[in-house]
């Protein structure tokens, strides 16, 4: 792993090495990254990028990792063994975002009913409807 | 979402397992908040919270609305503390651009997050008390509350939701009449406080209820994510004012009240004790206010530059965090909240496990949930 | 001591039994709505009014449904101007944007009604706000 | 007050006597007496009942810092009609899965026994519909029936939150039944009779509240408990179990329940006023309003309770009953015994 990047605060993994490197980030007594403050995903475009901020209450450190997955195939491997705060952060970006997260034990939807949305709504292909009754639609607004 | 349960099981007493849905329609969970028991006689052995009903999809909204124009929709994430979420969106929008605040506004933004969290303590001691079965403790505290409300409506025109934090500063300076009322605020508030000592806090009955339920080690509280004062109350004095002070914070004395034991009673007193500690900055920020513009100057059109930012504030709940990634026009392309309500009800199961269905009530009180929040 | 609690609480009541009562009685009595109380529907003043159309840019849920046509003068003049309450947020923004002072709020909050188009105020039609 | 005593007294014996003119026959008189007894019972139930709602709501309120009810009528005294009204004209709303026989059947039951009660308890002397040589006794029978029909209404409204709470009234009123009879026994044992007339009778000089204040204590506690009423109303949690085993029930069916309720609660106040209070004892004044002004402050004081404490745990409520108030009863039953045997040896 690259030290002076975590030193930096950002750090980024490719999705294969994700669980490996996460599991080091907290076991890891110099890095000790303990809490998983926040976990989203942003759509690139081109890929998914996800985003997860982990904090260090030991050493009072941040670090942002970032891993990308293609649009097609969003899968990428679970963190929720290692944080437990995944167990929802996991299942709301798979609500918006349809990113599969192997190994998460109950990746039902959380925000969405229960049959889910039927689309992902903070996918840039999905644009918001106008609301019903106004001619502008297609903005969302 | 489909709760799947194992109600087939006996437990090791060989009694059945059944299965209680409280909520998203019940008088005790604070909105439309749903928790699926899993019960041995009044024991739960698994609590399943589903959200969701309140879902609005704010940070998609967001992404069809300027910056400014996003901040009122933040009002209406944590509706109890909407200047805490004015002030968490704005200072990140700052950030991004690089923004001076004027020393006005700055001091005038720390009196009114620290007046909103005494709001909104006040309503959790309130909602606490009421969810125990003391309905009267309730109207004392709206009845103070009330008076805060007052005051911003004084400030913003507004009781609910502000707006009042503004990117670059305040909406408008506050009057002298504010701040007359605010010093009387301050000093009714130590009665208002032996008032509710009196009434809920000093009861036996209400400690008994609250006391060595639901202790859950630090550890699992901090894998789970949990923040704000339930995680104090674990003994974690982690309070963003203090160790990632933003705006003025660094110029105040004031104390992070931590537990040790971390029952639910520890975790209401974290908000009783906190509401001393934000009295004490807002006196220490009348004391310092300085004159001046309220209002930094920016432009009319508000374009960050490209980039991505993140700022969490300590909101009455927890870790407050905006996460925007400007691609340099007048829209965040992509603007995430992190919501410390949604965090926080992820650790219900681990709180609820063991505990009475009764308890189930006080667990989501000291939770102090508010789903506008976590279902944003 | 155990039960000391108990009837200080009680004492607490019981002293409050005989306080003054914090209620309103509503329809009788008001309070004041304060100074800068955002509420109730837009009141437009025609006069000021320059037909610029930034309220309608400022507001966040397009809450204003405003349109303009070139007078014979080459002016600018309204033609429509809707208040759609229902999705306004009240955040104040359309009158701070408002150039000329010519909006302001009506401070009635009263507005319970049978129809939601009820609440599509064409804040042209007579002295603009009231129902 | 002997004067004031006959009014009552005069008034049933002259409807006896009119009865009896007019039908020709004391069966018959007898009967239309007792009859007239009855619905003045009835009356008392339905007026404490209407009285109370309103009364506990502007109690409520003044504790609270509110008005109350301030609408229909001066100070909104007429509320409480309006309620009723409203109830009555409720809709009857039966639960597509409930057991009907038992689910019709639980309020009636719950509000006779409620009534029932009123039998033995003394307004005045000489006025008291049967003066049991047992009727506290008959008063603590047939007021621990209650908890069968909220059993029956909780199991068979097929509702989870219902059957909770009605397995709660039985778990709580078996456990403070018993701390609720042991306090009551040391009145009797002083007073040698279970009969209302005699106990209050013994009590004209000295209340046994002076005598008997643990036991006086205890009685309160456990009556809580057994009106169910805060910190002691787990079968109706509001905050946990929505409204217990009346979840399922709407319009007058509720009505039942609340009335019983009332009627409960107006009884253990009753009991409390003759047991530890001297009835209807006392100077100047006539002793049914004697009586009556003792019966309000314990209903205050039961309001007040209601609207001051917070509610019990189950398990505390558990504990509470047979750890602390079932052996300070039993001590008090024996110290009682011991200065009985102290300062009237065998009399």
């Amino acid at each position: 792993m690259n030290l002076e990047m975590i030193a930096a605060g950002s750090l980024e993994t490719k999705p294969e090495a994700l669980l490996n490197e996460m599991r080091q980030l907290r076991d890891n007594p110099v890095f000790g990254f303990d809490r998983l403050i926040d976990l989203t995903a942003v759509d690139r475009g081109e890929t998914f990028e996800l985003v997860y901020r982990l904090n260090s209450l030991l050493h009072d450190r941040d670090l942002l990792v970032r891993a990308k997955v293609s649009l097609e195939q969003p899968t990428i491997a679970s963190v929720s063994e290692i944080w437990e705060s995944a167990l929802f952060g996991e299942r709301e970006v798979h609500d918006m975002f349809g990113i599969v997260f192997e190994g998460h034990p109950e990746l039902e939807p959380l925000l969405a009913p229960e049959e889910g949305f039927g689309f992902f709504p903070l996918r840039k292909s999905y644009t918001l409807p106008g609301r019903s009754g106004q001619t502008d639609g297609g903005n969302g607004r | 979402m489909t709760v799947k349960l194992t109600h087939e099981g006996v437990t090791a007493s060989g009694s059945e397992l059944y299965c209680l849905n409280m909520g998203p329609q019940h008088p005790s969970t604070h909105g439309v908040l749903r928790v699926v028991l899993e019960l041995d006689g009044e024991t739960v052995v698994r609590a399943i919270p589903v959200l969701g009903y309140l879902h609005r999809g704010i940070e998609k909204l967001a992404e069809s609305r300027t910056y400014p124009q996003f901040i009122p929709f933040t009002d209406r994430l944590d509706y109890v503390s909407s200047m805490c979420n004015n002030l968490a969106y704005c200072q990140t929008v700052e950030k991004l651009m690089t923004v001076e605040v004027p020393e006005r506004a700055e001091y005038i933004r720390v009196i009114m997050a620290e007046l909103n969290r005494i709001a909104s303590h006040m309503l959790f001691i309130g909602a606490t008390a009421l969810d125990l079965g003391g309905m009267t403790g309730m109207m004392y505290t709206f009845r103070d509350r009330e008076r805060i409300l007052d005051l911003f409506n004084l400030a913003s025109g507004s009781r609910l939701t502000y707006s009042y934090v503004r990117i670059g500063g305040v909406m408008n300076d506050i009057s002298p009449e504010f701040v007359n009322l605010l010093r009387a605020f301050l000093a009714d508030l130590p009665g208002m406080l032996q008032e509710y000592d009196d009434l809920i806090n000093g009861n036996e009955i209400f400690q008994a209820r609250l006391r060595d339920v639901s202790i859950v080690p630090a550890s699992r509280l901090v894998s789970l994510g949990v923040t704000g004062p339930v995680l104090r109350a674990a003994g974690i004095a982690y309070d963003l004012r203090r160790k990632k002070p933003y705006g003025i914070y660094d110029r105040f004395q004031f104390d992070i009240p931590a537990g040790t034991v971390g029952d639910n009673w520890e975790r209401y007193l974290m908000r009783v004790l906190e509401i001393s500690e934000s009295a004490k900055i807002i006196a220490q920020a009348l004391e310092g206010l300085p004159e001046g513009p309220v209002m930094a100057k920016i432009p009319k059109v508000i374009k960050p530059p490209v980039g991505e930012v993140y700022h969490a504030n300590e909101s009455p709940r927890g870790e407050l965090g905006f996460h925007i990634v400007s691609d340099g026009s007048t829209k965040p392309y992509r603007l995430h909240i992190r919501r410390p309500t949604f965090y926080n009800l992820g650790s219900i199961d681990a709180l609820c496990r063991g505990v009475k269905i009764a308890d189930v009530a006080a667990v989501l009180a000291v939770l102090d949930p508010c789903m506008g929040e976590a279902d944003a | 001591m155990f039960g000391f609690g108990l009837i200080k609480g009680l004492s607490v009541t019981l002293r409050r039994c005989f306080s003054k009562p914090n209620t309103v009685e509503y329809p009788e009595e008001r309070l004041p709505v304060g100074p800068m109380f955002r509420g109730g529907t837009i009141d437009l003043n025609l006069e000021k009014c320059i037909a610029c159309g930034l309220c309608a840019l400022a507001c966040p849920n397009k809450a204003i449904d405003l349109a303009t046509e070139k007078s014979e003068s080459g002016k600018k003049v309204l033609t429509r101007y809707i208040h759609n309450i229902p999705v306004c947020l009240y955040c104040n923004y359309c009158i701070e944007a408002c150039p000329t002072q010519a909006i302001h709020w009506t401070q009635n909050y009263e507005m319970s009604c049978l129809r939601k188009q009820d609440l599509m105020i064409d804040c042209m039609a007579g002295k603009g706000g009231d129902r | 007050m002997q004067e004031s005593a006959s009014f009552w007294l005069g008034l049933g014996r002259s409807l006896k006597k009119i009865a009896q003119d007019a039908t020709g026959s004391v069966w018959m008189a007898e009967m239309i007496h007792t009859l007239a007894a009855v619905v003045a019972i009835l009356s008392i139930i339905l007026l404490s009942a209407l009285v109370l709602v309103y009364l506990e709501r502007k109690v409520c309120a003044w504790m609270q810092m509110r008005l109350g009810p301030n609408r229909l009528g001066p100070f909104g005294i007429f509320q409480t009609i309006a309620d009723i009204l409203k109830l009555m004209t409720k809709e009857d709303i039966q639960p597509t899965l409930v057991s009907p026989i038992m689910w019709a059947l639980a309020p009636i039951l719950l509000f006779m026994a409620a009534m029932t009660t009123y039998a033995v308890i003394p307004f005045d002397a000489g006025v008291i519909f049967a003066d049991l040589n047992i009727g506290i006794f008959f008063f603590l029978a047939v007021g621990s029936q209650a908890s069968l029909p909220l059993l029956m209404a909780g199991w068979s409204s097929n509702n989870k939150y219902a059957m909770i709470g009605g397995m709660r009234t039985v778990a709580q009123m078996i456990s403070y039944e018993i701390p609720l009879v042991f306090s009551i026994l040391g009145v009797v044992m002083i007073t040698g009779s279970m009969k209302m007339s005699d106990i209050v009778k013994a009590q004209e000089g000295l209340w046994f509240i002076v005598t008997q204040p643990v036991a006086f204590v205890i009685y309160i506690i456990a009556a809580t408990a057994e009106t169910n009423r805060i910190p002691f109303d787990l079968v109706e949690a509001e905050s946990e179990l929505v409204a217990g085993p009346f979840t399922e029930y709407s319009g007058m069916r509720w009505a039942y329940f609340f009335l019983a309720e009332y009627a409960f609660m107006v009884g253990a106040s009753c009991v409390a006023a003759t047991l530890f209070l001297g009835g209807w004892n006392g100077p100047w004044l006539p002793g049914w309003i004697w009586f009556f002004l003792k019966v309000s402050a314990m209903i205050f004081l039961f309001m007040w309770f209601r609207w001051t404490f917070p509610r019990i745990r189950v398990d505390q409520l558990m504990s509470f009953g047979w750890k602390v108030l079932l052996p300070l009863s039993i001590a008090n039953v024996v110290l009682t015994g011991i200065g009985l045997w102290l300062f009237f040896p065998l009399n």
